[in-house]
């Protein structure tokens, strides 16, 4: 019993890093069709971003705590120029996109080798963040890390956040309308290259949040953006373009998957199960858990 | 009819240039290392003419070609390292790190040098009209399907380098010793190898050179640009594609067999998602959706990143981002549309033309 | 570049091999059974006043974060020995390239050091994987290649020197110390690859043979950066210890996770093989405090010929920057090259060979002997203890160095592995 | 002999319902014009019949039920249609476009090989739609109302019992719109034509049965006088224009 509630605790941390990572991929990718390979590296520069800081600032909270606004601010204006020098450029090629950002990432990791050296580099988490709470005490005791407690309230959060912010500010209504119908959307008065810039810019943001999360639980290096972004993508597309509530649901689905799997078999089988599943899932869904149903679409 | 002409002049005229380049020139002013490493060139330039058909012609974004290259490529070294380790013997893997005494039953079948030979391109084949059939008539595509190759790539690296004890892991098959009895580290059959990789490509461009210039090439080209058009004309798209797709499987599979007598090694680097782009960033380089550009484009992005990182050791991968990045971002045609982009510009006076996003014309 | 008259000539030749190859063809080469009888030996570039070695490391993909502190310590040896004035009166020229993390590559760049630049010897690869790969390369043009990290034996090529540790210099001896310390039930973690496989594939007969039990054995994909499961089952387990043999990227996500489940030094020890200093640098000692590591040398162990490295190391690489075994096994493994060749008096691979038994250096962990025979060479296991200040301080030492025996020959427990 | 009929054809987009219950004949022969405000169904109509949209109720052709058939099988049943912005293979050449139309049943040995001359269907189709000058021409360089053509062309050379064509004239020339019209009363000397269409004077030229849809259902059917006099259609044309408009723009953002 206790192993299976452990397991599904640990699917859940795992799907709120997988969250994490992916949110701001639902807005470039599931709004707005950019499939951003550098996104893993928009991570990364979130992650160097609390190393730096933490040179700074010495206790470990607040440079944890100020981390997650400065890693917002790096990331997104990292993604607002990629957008601006090349990907305003492709919106009509979207798997273009793919490719040349693929040289982006080539790029910006061996510029963090070259600013932060090649070996992985180390962060202090606070104390308080490497410990666990126990669920169920006794023989077999539950436990749940705080890392991962911490984690899935910043993805609660980051969701939330983004949620409210596509749909009561007058900046999501515009993203919203520019995704809908853009020629419309710019007769109407809209920039659409301002909004585009926008979303990137949030999108690219939430991925430096990931990654200042990201730090509590795995390495620092050049090559963590490499690890995670595929399993991003695989979220997104399961969850279905431009569903924040499929990427939710599918992130969850896919961690509490992953360890349950894991459990039972090895890490590797698991991930390739994983990774089996999700190609029949969409053999059955083919646009995804969700879909937006339209007539120009159909 | 006289274009058609003079077209064919043209390329049998590019045929005949290739073949002396590939046969006469290089192995006159290269050493055997250099040979060596256009061999290992050219089996990429064979997935990009399968990519230039899949992507290029059929609009199909082939994110996991390194699949089938794999597939080929072990079905090929599997046989080798069999006839290597002789009868009655296991491969020198097996013996250290397996616990096997006797081969696994899947391997049985490829001591067959036949059944081997014919695996390395009907395996992947069959592998991608089995994928293709569900994938295609599902219409999974764009963005999905280059993501979903991508997640299939991942999961037959995984899958493979978890079974060390019988497909030697990380390390893939290596330490590869003879090729149908001729032995590999003698450079005059290392010699022979890059004619053989050279004559199998040229073929595979002739080969694709006929599909594109078939009635079928035609309706790929309008699957790509219009597939629910094509629809409406009676047709199955999902068949159409479905041959682009399983040809270039096919294309990729002999590549990576071939690619295993020439480097002497097939691991699961070579199948993952990294070398599954690099496949497609040559052939978008040069430009996918042209023959000869995909081709050139292939071979001159592996030499170019052998070139840049022999120079520059610590600082060639900036170069070879910012070549993939100016290539595609600002000729997306690849540079076989330089030559269009020029004549287009010395033609600007005349009519105005809507400029097509890719050329079609110049094919071969 | 070469000369005019050169170029024409090689070309020249070039265009004889290949009709010869034309008429090869319908000759059909050379039969595998009669493979060798050519003499194909590298040619190593003597010209001038200078001897090129070329230095083969990855410097991008995955495994650049840990060889490229491997290629540090490489040019801290070529650049020592240069201005002491170099070997045989030449200056070592080094030639550098990128193995990229991918192992064909590696294969590509180790024929490309030893047929075009005509090197003398090679240092480098990390993982076995790499090794592998070069291995039949460095075979076929009978080139000599030093090898500096710990792996998992069962190999013995005759055109390598390996001069990191072989199983029985750190597995058995961390094995032994988890015996003597009462420590018996054991949880096995490793990455999915050659090392940790067949690692815990000895382990595994070594427990049996001494009343040790194995608990559990998992792997993680190279690179996974997901352990929350596997801390999980290491947690219920109840083991003693842990055998962790996992690589790179994964040790930092290990030991976060590991920490996070409430799992410390005291209440079960990790004893790593893959954790050096510069590792524990990367994960933070706030996790790491008091684990354990196996390996042959530390950045504190004592002696005149270490403080010397790790002063020059830092010196030129920066104060902040820490010395590690794999790291001091490359630069060893430069000086090793040295002594050999200048024993030989020539720098031809099947000379340095001959020469190398019995050479020795004052290593800074320790005097060090090649051992002809197997060319691995002796050295001392220790078993560390990371502190709070990031440095591991020695808790035992196998005394003396050990005889390498890459095939564990020696020990009756492991008569069925190999 | 009959021609189209459409039962109690039903299609809705999550929840809304764009086509409620429409039953409709057009015997062979007719060239018949769907008029209707913008969302009255239209459009969806077409999807319908032509296998885009799920539907339900009965659509039969020559007796034939389609509904619940693949796209490419309505299609090969001799039911073509043409959309609303011209959809030619803009990358291939007149000749190329109409061939391709042409070779839906074509053997897989065919389809290998190279086109060997022009086949007899191709060169009447070009015939009649006037492109035979522009055989070679990539289709992308065409006018606007010759791609139009084009598109009827490859209906032709499909041999289609059923043409189903949506705003052919929108952005006509008024030369152009005339040339459409008689190739058009042409076609349908020997085929079932359906046109939707919003032009008013181009439907009173050519139009030989007219129905008028409105939210999704059949509002009136006649000849054009009689629908013109129909007291309803009038209201619907005067007075709800403006809210159709905005249900239109709903059932996109749906």
């Amino acid at each position: 019993m206790t192993v299976i509630l452990g397991q599904t605790f640990t699917g859940i941390s795992i799907g709120a890093v997988l969250l994490l990572i992916a949110l701001g991929l639902s807005l470039t990718f599931g709004q707005m069709n950019v499939i951003n390979m550098a996104h893993g590296e928009f991570i990364m520069a979130g992650a160097y971003t609390t190393y730096v800081l933490q040179k700074s600032i010495s206790s470990a909270g607040i440079s944890l705590l100020v981390a997650l606004p400065v890693a917002f601010l790096v990331s997104g204006a990292l993604g607002a120029l990629l957008e601006w020098l090349l990907i305003r450029r492709l919106y009509l090629r979207p798997l273009d996109t793919l490719l040349v950002t693929w040289g982006v990432s080539l790029m910006l990791q061996q510029l963090a080798r070259d600013l932060f050296g090649a070996p992985n580099v180390q962060t202090r988490a606070p104390d308080i963040l490497t410990g666990n709470i126990t669920l169920i005490g006794g023989d077999d005791p539950l436990t749940v890390a705080n890392s991962r407690l911490f984690i899935l309230g910043l993805a609660v959060a980051a969701v939330v956040a983004l949620s409210l912010t596509l749909r009561l500010t007058p900046l999501g209504r515009r993203i919203r309308a520019v995704v809908q119908n853009r020629d419309l959307a710019e007769v109407s008065g809209i920039s659409t290259s301002t909004v585009d810039r926008t979303a990137f810019f949030i999108g690219s943001g939430l991925a430096g949040v990931a990654g200042v999360a990201l730090t509590l639980v795995g390495p620092i290096g050049p090559t963590m953006g490499t690890n995670v972004i595929i399993d991003a993508f695989l979220v997104i597309v399961v969850g279905g373009i431009g569903q924040l509530k499929g990427t939710v649901i599918v992130a969850f689905a896919l961690g509490v998957l992953q360890s349950v799997l894991e459990y039972s078999t090895t890490v590797s089988v698991a991930k390739v199960l994983v990774l089996v599943g999700i190609v029949a899932f969409l053999q059955w869904r083919p646009q995804g858990l969700y879909t937006l149903r339209t007539r120009s679409l159909a | 009819m006289n274009l058609l002409k003079s077209r064919s002049a043209r390329a049998a005229a590019g045929f005949v240039g290739a073949a002396v380049v590939l046969f006469a020139v290089a192995p006159l002013v290269l050493s055997d290392f250099r040979l060596g490493l256009l061999a290992k060139y050219l089996c990429v330039a064979m997935v990009a003419v399968g990519i230039c058909l899949a992507w290029g012609r059929g609009g199909l974004l082939t994110l996991g070609q390194g699949v089938f290259f794999g597939l080929g490529g072990y079905a090929m070294a599997m046989h080798l390292k069999i006839a290597d380790a002789g009868p009655g013997n296991l491969p020198d893997f097996m013996q250290l790190y397996g616990t096997a005494t006797e081969l696994p039953w899947w391997w049985q079948p490829f001591a067959n040098p036949v059944f081997a030979l014919a695996a390395t391109f009907l395996l992947p084949m069959a592998v991608a009209a089995l994928l293709g059939s569900f994938i295609f008539r599902r219409r999974v595509k764009g963005a999905y399907f280059a993501i979903l190759s991508q997640a299939l790539a991942a999961a037959f690296a995984i899958w493979l380098i978890g079974q060390q004890a019988t497909t030697g892991g990380t390390n893939g098959l290596t330490d590869i010793q003879g090729f149908f009895g001729y032995a590999l580290d003698d450079p005059v059959n290392q010699r022979t190898v890059y004619f053989i990789i050279a004559a199998v490509l040229l073929l595979l461009i002739a080969l694709a050179r006929q599909l594109i210039q078939s009635r079928y090439g035609e309706l790929l080209v309008a699957v790509r640009d219009s597939e629910e058009r094509v629809r409406f004309l009676g047709y199955d798209p999902a068949n159409v594609k479905l041959v682009a797709y399983v040809v270039a499987a096919g294309m990729a599979g002999l590549a990576g067999a071939l690619f295993v007598p020439a480097v002497g090694i097939i691991s699961p680097a070579l199948i993952g998602i990294v070398p599954s782009i690099e496949f497609v960033i040559g052939a978008a380089v040069g430009g996918r959706a042209s023959l000869v550009g995909a081709v050139l484009g292939a071979i001159a992005v592996a030499w170019a990143k052998t070139a840049l990182s022999e120079e520059f050791p610590a600082a060639w991968t900036y170069f070879q981002g910012l070549l993939f990045i100016v290539a595609l971002a600002f000729l997306p045609g690849g540079l076989a549309s330089l030559a269009t982009v020029v004549r287009r510009r010395r033609a600007a006076a005349a009519a105005e033309k809507k400029a097509a996003v890719i050329p079609v014309g110049e094919a071969a | 570049m070469s000369s005019l008259p050169h170029i024409h000539r090689r070309r020249f030749l070039a265009g004889t091999a290949s009709l010869a190859a034309v008429v090869a063809l319908s000759a059909c080469g050379a039969k595998t059974d009669a493979a060798g009888s050519s003499d194909k030996a590298a040619k190593i570039d003597v010209s001038g006043d200078t001897v090129k070695v070329g230095l083969l490391n990855s410097l991008s993909g995955t495994m650049a974060i840990s060889e490229v502190t491997v290629r540090n310590s490489l040019m801290l040896a070529v650049d020592e020995i240069n201005a002491s004035g170099g070997v045989l009166g030449k200056k070592i020229k080094p030639i550098s390239e990128d193995g990229a993390s991918d192992w064909p590559t590696f294969a590509e760049k180790a024929t490309k050091l030893i047929k075009e630049d005509g090197v003398a010897a090679t240092f480098g690869c990390w993982t076995s994987a790499s090794r592998k790969a070069v291995k039949p390369v460095f075979e076929k043009n009978r080139s000599l290649l030093f090898y500096p990290v710990q792996y998992e034996g069962l190999e013995e090529s005759p055109y390598i020197f390996y001069t990191g540790a072989t199983t029985n210099q750190q597995i058995v001896p961390a094995l032994d110390y988890l015996k003597s310390q009462g420590l018996k039930k054991l949880y096995l973690v490793g990455s999915d690859y050659v090392f940790p496989r067949t690692a815990n594939k000895e382990i595994r007969a070594y427990a049996k043979a001494n009343g040790m039990t194995i608990l559990g054995e998992d792997y993680a994909p190279l690179g996974s950066t997901e352990f929350s499961t596997i801390a999980n089952k290491v947690k219920a387990s109840k083991a003693d210890a842990v055998f962790n043999t996992l690589n790179g990227d994964s040790n930092v996500a290990f030991f976060k996770e590991y920490k996070s489940a409430g799992l410390t030094a005291k209440s079960m020890p990790v004893v790593s093989v893959s954790i050096a200093e510069e590792e524990v640098k990367s994960i933070g000692t706030q996790y790491l405090d008091g684990q354990l590591t196996a390996w042959n040398y530390y950045q504190t162990t004592p002696g005149a010929a270490n403080e010397k490295f790790v002063k020059a190391y830092k010196a030129k690489y920066g104060q902040d920057k820490p010395t590690s075994d794999p790291m001091e096994a490359a630069y060893v493994s430069v000086y090793l090259w040295k002594a050999m060749v200048e024993k030989a008096k020539s720098f031809d691979p099947e000379k340095v060979k001959a020469a190398s038994d019995g050479i020795t250096f004052d290593a800074p962990e320790g005097k060090v002997t090649v051992d002809g025979a197997s060319q691995h060479i002796y050295k001392t296991a220790r078993i560390g203890k990371v502190g709070s200040d990031g440095l591991i301080e020695q808790v035992w030492d196998s005394g003396k160095p050990i005889k390498p025996d890459p095939y564990l020959k020696g020990y009756s427990w492991a008569s069925g592995l190999s | 002999m009959t021609g189209l009929e459409i039962r109690q054809l039903r299609v809705s987009f999550d929840g809304f319902t764009a086509v409620d219950g429409v039953d409709l004949d057009v015997r062979p022969g007719d060239l018949r014009f769907l008029i209707g405000p913008n969302g009255a169904g239209k459009t969806t109509l077409v999807d319908a019949v032509t296998g885009l949209v799920k539907a339900a109720g009965s659509v039969r052709f020559g007796g034939e039920e389609l509904l619940g058939r693949s796209v490419h099988r309505i299609a090969r049943a001799g039911i073509g249609r043409t959309f609303q912005t011209a959809t030619v293979f803009e990358e291939l050449t007149v000749l190329q476009n109409l061939d391709i139309a042409a070779g839906a049943g074509r053997s897989m040995w065919t389809m290998l090989r190279r086109r060997k001359g022009v086949p007899e269907p191709v060169a009447k189709a070009m015939e009649t739609v006037g492109l035979t000058d522009l055989a070679d021409s990539p289709a992308g360089t065409l006018a606007h109302g010759q791609k139009q053509w084009l598109e009827i062309g490859m209906l032709l050379v499909q041999d289609v019992r059923l043409l189903l064509l949506d705003e052919p004239v929108a952005g006509m020339s008024h030369d152009e719109r005339q040339a459409t019209g008689s190739l058009l009363e042409r076609i349908s000397a020997e085929r079932t034509v359906v046109v939707i269409e919003h032009d008013m004077d181009f439907m009173r030229s050519f139009a030989r049965s007219v129905s008028v849809l409105h939210a999704g259902k059949v509002l009136s059917e006649g000849t054009v006088a009689e629908v013109q006099a129909d007291p309803k259609v009038q209201e619907v044309y005067l007075g709800h224009t403006a809210a159709e408009a905005t249900a239109d723009v709903a059932v996109r953002e749906a």
